[in-house]
């Protein structure tokens, strides 16, 4: 008897789903970006009653052929387009750095491009060889198709192939958990992130690259050369609704909320 | 054999509900193996174990698939953590029917439930916080399979706990009383009534255990290092084969991300021979003590 | 449990002033009964016919095969796995081995009492009510008459009048088996198997149930395997006399209970009767 | 309840004699490792759940559980993750539940007969049992969302954590069955009661703690499950108007705050013991439902 009030339950619910038919944006992709989207969705649906934004979280490769199959209105891609990807339309939602990071304690004063490039092929192998303590470095890298990963090498020149970590992380607040605490470790993440853990207390340092601090604020300002792209995209031209959501989250409406979750706005 | 006239919509039932059951591994396991069909087409089983390292996104060549150092870090990762959490879960479970008095006993199993209620990324969150420093201090760089092992060893205790001790209940009492009567003493009762009695709940509880262990993966990817190779000590850090969809699964495409499912596959090869190889020892048991003969 | 040296009247006869005619019909039929477990023959070659309205009581040894044969009779020999059974059993003109015989229906015509009293972990009440509200739908009230009227019939009404729905777990031995026996009576039945009704009670519990079998035989057929000879001198009408042949359980002589006493054709009857094997 | 131990051995002066005395010290032995193996699990648990409080309690409060989650969880509260929790788990359990029972059944009381079947079954669960989560993850996205076009939903998550915990709750349901002594089938058979009656009345209420281990597990397999719903209920953080609304679980959130929001920590750890709580709460209930059903039934009461 139970079972059939169940089952009576569940098809009343089943039914009950068919009464919601509104209209639904569906965004999914890149996690970096997921966070930041759900609140600018979150504003958009306010300015626009009865519209819903559903947002998932996935990586931009999911975002970029959710939007391809049709599976997903809108993808969401943490990195530049590449060549085989110029079948879809761009809209870049904000700047996002990539920074080493090290634990507070150490003492390494900055390092240069060249200089990461050795770290990570291990011809250098203590800190002391770079004005650190003289401790063996522990490389922290980062897993295989993660954009941060892509710009990262492509940044120094890397082949992921010559690099043989000693612990591999996700995402960045694993990054950034590893690294604290422990000072022979070297890794890098999104540089706000970073920012604001170092700010509330984490012990993690942002390592000055080239000479320029690692920040928000030498990202928003051009200066630090290690940054990448969050872009939105869709299969066609976008229309209507869509559009217009596209509209609003690279417009200036959206740049608190940027700002909120340590990316810098597009200009 | 039974008279099922009147019971024969009981009957039908109970094997739908049972084929659906059933259903639901060929579901899994058909989707998988489809999705892994293109890599192993392409890329040949040989070399996922050949390869010379796991490089899947590598654009250069096409790619490298090595899984057998992940495949060699679950089966360490496993065995370590059913080694630890075995006897743990187990002496809960006599501790609860044996030696605790009921409040301390319904305590106990609260807590166990509990702990098997605390998400793995919390454990993993807390292994990474707590345990990966303290072995650091040992053997840096910390994060590696004795953490892994330590932490999945936490995370199946309950599921061998609680399982293990529902089979100790099933005990009949009359078995106890007359060990009892005999004035064999607890321990005697535990090991050679109690225990022989239970054995096979007993033992499904271990392997449930270790089928949790091979299949867990947020903690692990948190404190295990995911680094690709076969672990040289349990200080080395090591990535399972869970680990390894997780970490890539949402970036993979093409060939990596059918490369997965291949690891996917070897999963369930490893949970199918795991299964096999206790199915040729356990005994199927049959209902509780019967009065006919 | 001395063997008796000289004969009586049965003491139900006795008793009760009445027991069924020599030639009363068959209330169950056997014949060329085999039973076996799977590869081990339980069994052999059985036949055997139950009076209508008499006490018919099986003795022998441990392991001849008389509870096996009591469960041919309701087919619960159904649910022992590898539990295979030949031959011919009728109950009245039913052939009770026949598949389209209605097991459920059999078994509440063919009550059975275990060795081991087996109440529901429920209410003495629902106990009882269980398998009556399975077949039509009856009020509380018709429940409540039917409870008072077996409780009544067991004894046990006086005992249990306040406690109906109190766990029957919590019932002392004797009572529980009552409580089982009132459960198959709720249900009228033409015959009721008993194994070994007494043999997990102590004496007194024991004797009281044995009172109700002699009261009860006066509604239905009673079938019932004892180890203890004078309580199957005591009560039964008839004897079946089981015993370990090669192996397997065989029929060494049925009659009357009177007559097998008295004038056993086998030794080996004579023998068990008279406590000098067994 | 130290099962048949405490009449006799706990107190028995009678049996002091010389030859005991290597038994006793093996008791005292084993006694004492099992108390060490229990202290070892609870200190754990506690460490764990200590930290929890630790950080997570000054961010607890009501306004937590009834609020939205603000600025990607930072700020805010948990409601339409709680809910869209509890309807999961609805889901989950709702179809689990009569299914997982249903073939446990079949598993436990048709062994004789349908000895294929049961043996498929029985093989397949048992495989089943150690499919990776997040192998059911991509599994549930593939089948309930996309072939079945459920979408991103309660209904696909709470489908793909049913697959899940089946069999978990029919092992642990098929070990009560069998404790269940075959006295109470033959007394029922005997009575002519029909085989779903006696299921249904004295079988499932005597088999009710293996059932309720198996809630217990499942419902904590179910609760704590991150990597299956990612793919499945999806991450849209708003109060569900239907099971075919996309909900993220407590679970998917705390791990979202914990490894995807940077100082989303307090805020995970505060989720963390609601999580806990709620858990608390289910398998409370749960057990104190057996607990009811077996104080009705026991001898001392």
């Amino acid at each position: 008897m139970r079972i059939r009030g169940f089952v009576a339950g569940l098809a009343f619910a089943l039914l009950a789903c068919g009464g919601t038919d509104q209209a639904a944006i569906v965004v999914t992709g890149s996690s970096t970006v997921a966070p930041l989207m759900a609140e600018i969705a979150r504003r958009f649906e306010e300015q626009h009653p009865g519209v819903r934004v559903d947002v998932q979280t996935g990586g931009s490769s999911r975002g970029i052929s959710d939007a391809r199959k049709g599976l997903a209105d809108v993808g969401m891609v943490s990195r530049a387009p590449k060549d085989s990807e110029s079948d879809l339309r761009w809209f870049m939602v904000a700047r996002d750095g990539v920074s080493l990071i090290v634990d507070a304690s150490n003492s390494v004063p900055g390092l240069s491009k060249e200089q990461v490039r050795r770290i990570y092929r291990r011809e250098i192998s203590n800190w002391s060889e770079v004005g650190g303590p003289d401790l063996p470095i522990t490389l922290v890298h980062k897993a295989q198709g993660r954009s941060t990963l892509e710009v990262f090498l492509e940044y120094f020149e890397l082949e992921d192939k010559e690099i043989s970590p000693d612990v591999v992380v996700g995402d960045n607040e694993q990054g950034i958990k590893t690294v604290a605490g422990d000072p022979r470790a070297i890794g890098y993440v999104s540089v706000g992130t970073a920012e604001y853990e170092a700010g509330r207390g984490t012990s993690i340092r942002l390592v000055p690259l080239d000479g320029v601090e690692a920040s928000v604020a030498s990202v928003g300002q051009g200066r630090f050369p290690l940054s990448r792209q969050l872009n939105i995209v869709t299969s066609d031209e976008p229309q209507g609704i869509v559009a217009e959501l596209i509209q609003f989250a690279s417009s200036e409406q959206v740049h608190d909320l940027v700002e909120a979750q340590f990316f810098v706005p597009v200009e | 054999m039974f008279q099922w006239s009147k019971d024969h919509l009981l009957l039908l039932w109970l094997r739908l509900a049972a084929s659906v059951c059933a259903a639901i591994l060929l579901l899994v396991a058909g989707f998988v193996l489809l999705e892994a069909f293109e890599a192993l087409r392409d890329i040949g089983p040989v070399r996922f174990a050949a390869d010379a390292s796991w490089h899947p996104a590598s654009e250069a060549d096409q790619g490298l698939y090595n899984l057998v150092p992940m495949l060699s870090a679950t089966l360490f990762a496993t065995l370590g953590a059913v080694l630890l959490a075995g006897p743990l879960g187990i002496a809960s479970a006599l501790f609860c029917q044996f030696y605790a008095p009921a409040w301390v006993a319904q305590l106990q199993r609260r807590i166990i439930g509990l702990l098997s209620g605390i998400p793995s990324v919390v454990y993993g969150f807390w292994g990474l916080v707590v345990l990966v420093p303290l072995i650091r201090l040992q053997a840096p760089p910390g994060p590696s399979l004795l953490a892994g092992i330590l932490i999945l060893a936490i995370m199946i205790v309950p599921t061998v706990a609680l399982i293990a001790e529902s089979s100790l209940a099933a005990v009949p009492e009359a078995y106890l009383l007359g060990a009892n009567a005999l004035g064999i003493s607890r321990v005697g009762i535990i090991f050679r009534v109690a225990i022989p009695a239970a054995r096979s709940g007993l033992l499904t509880a271990v392997i449930l255990g270790a089928g949790r262990a091979i299949g867990e993966t947020m903690a692990i990817l948190m404190v295990c290092g995911n680094v690709v190779a076969v672990p040289e000590s349990v200080f080395a850090p090591v990535r399972t084969l869970t680990a390894n969809i997780a970490l890539e699964m949402a970036y993979a495409m093409g060939d990596h991300r059918s490369a997965l499912f291949v690891t996917g596959v070897v999963l369930l090869v490893m949970v199918v021979g795991l299964v096999a190889v206790t199915a040729s020892f356990a005994t199927e048991t049959t209902h509780a003590e019967s009065t006919h003969g | 449990m001395t063997a008796p040296s000289k004969l009586a009247p049965s003491v139900r006869e006795e008793r009760t002033g009445r027991a069924p005619l020599l030639d009363a019909p068959a209330a169950i039929r056997v014949e060329s009964l085999n039973v076996r477990y799977g590869q081990k023959a339980a069994l052999r070659d059985v036949s055997l016919t139950l009076r209508e309205g008499a006490i018919t009581a099986m003795v022998g040894p441990s392991g001849c095969g008389k509870s096996s044969f009591l469960a041919t009779l309701n087919r619960l020999s159904d649910l022992i796995p590898g539990c295979r059974v030949d031959g011919s059993i009728r109950f009245r003109d039913r052939d009770v081995r026949a598949r389209e015989t209605d097991v459920l229906d059999l078994r509440r015509r063919v009550g059975m009492i275990f060795q081991k009293p087996n109440p529901f972990p429920m209410s003495v009440r629902q106990n009882i009510a269980l398998a009556l509200s399975e077949r039509r739908r009856l009020s509380r009230s018709e429940i409540d008459e039917i409870v008072e009227h077996v409780l009544q019939r067991v004894g046990l009404w006086d005992e249990l009048r306040g406690r109906l729905d109190a766990s029957a777990l919590a019932l002392s031995g004797g009572q529980q088996q009552r409580l089982c026996i009132a459960r198959a009576l709720a249900l009228e039945p033409e015959v009721l198997l008993m194994d070994e009704p007494c043999s997990a009670l102590d004496p007194l519990a024991s004797a009281t149930v044995e009172d109700l079998i002699l009261e009860l035989s006066e509604a239905c057929t009673v079938v019932v395997v004892t180890h203890n000879l004078a309580q199957a001198r005591r009560i039964s009408d008839d004897l079946a006399f089981f015993w370990v042949r090669d192996d397997a359980g065989v029929l060494i002589e049925s009659g009357s209970t009177r007559a097998l006493f008295r004038a056993p054709r086998h030794e080996l009857t004579r023998d068990y009767l008279s406590g000098i094997r067994g | 309840m130290a099962r048949g131990m405490v009449q006799t051995s706990g107190v028995s002066p009678m049996t002091r004699q010389p030859r005991q005395r290597h038994a006793r010290w093996l008791d005292g032995t084993v006694r004492a490792v099992v108390g060490l193996c229990v202290a070892a699990v609870v200190g754990v648990f506690c460490w764990i759940v200590g930290d929890l409080l630790l950080v997570g309690v000054p961010e607890l409060s009501w306004g937590f559980l009834v609020e939205a989650p603000i600025d990607s969880g930072r700020s805010g509260g948990i409601a339409p993750i709680l809910v869209s929790t509890l309807a999961i788990l609805a889901v989950c359990l709702g179809v689990s539940l009569p299914l997982g029972t249903s073939a446990a059944l079949l598993l436990s009381e048709l062994a004789a007969t349908d000895v294929r079947l049961v043996r498929v079954v029985r093989r397949s669960l048992d495989v089943l049992a150690g499919v990776p989560s997040i192998v059911f993850g991509l599994f549930g996205n593939a089948f309930f969302c996309v072939a079945l076009g459920l979408g991103f939903s309660i209904l696909s998550g709470g489908l793909t954590l049913a697959c899940m915990v089946l069999p978990i709750l029919i092992r642990a349901t098929e070990e009560g069955l069998r404790s269940v002594p075959s006295d109470y089938r033959h007394a029922a058979a005997a009575l002519g009661i029909t085989r779903t009656r006696t299921i249904w009345k004295v079988l499932l209420p005597a088999a009710l703690p293996g059932l309720v281990v198996g809630l217990v597990l499942g419902i904590g397999r179910a609760v704590a499950e991150t990597a299956a719903l990612i793919f499945t209920s999806g991450y849209v953080a708003r109060i569900p108007t239907s099971l075919l609304d996309s909900g993220r679980s407590l679970s998917l959130h705390i791990y979202d705050l914990s490894m995807n929001v940077a100082g989303g920590e307090p805020k995970a750890y505060a989720s963390a013991l609601v999580l806990l709580m709620l858990l608390l709460g289910l398998i409370s209930m749960a057990l104190s439902i057996s607990d009811r059903w077996l104080s009705r039934r026991m001898v001392h009461t």
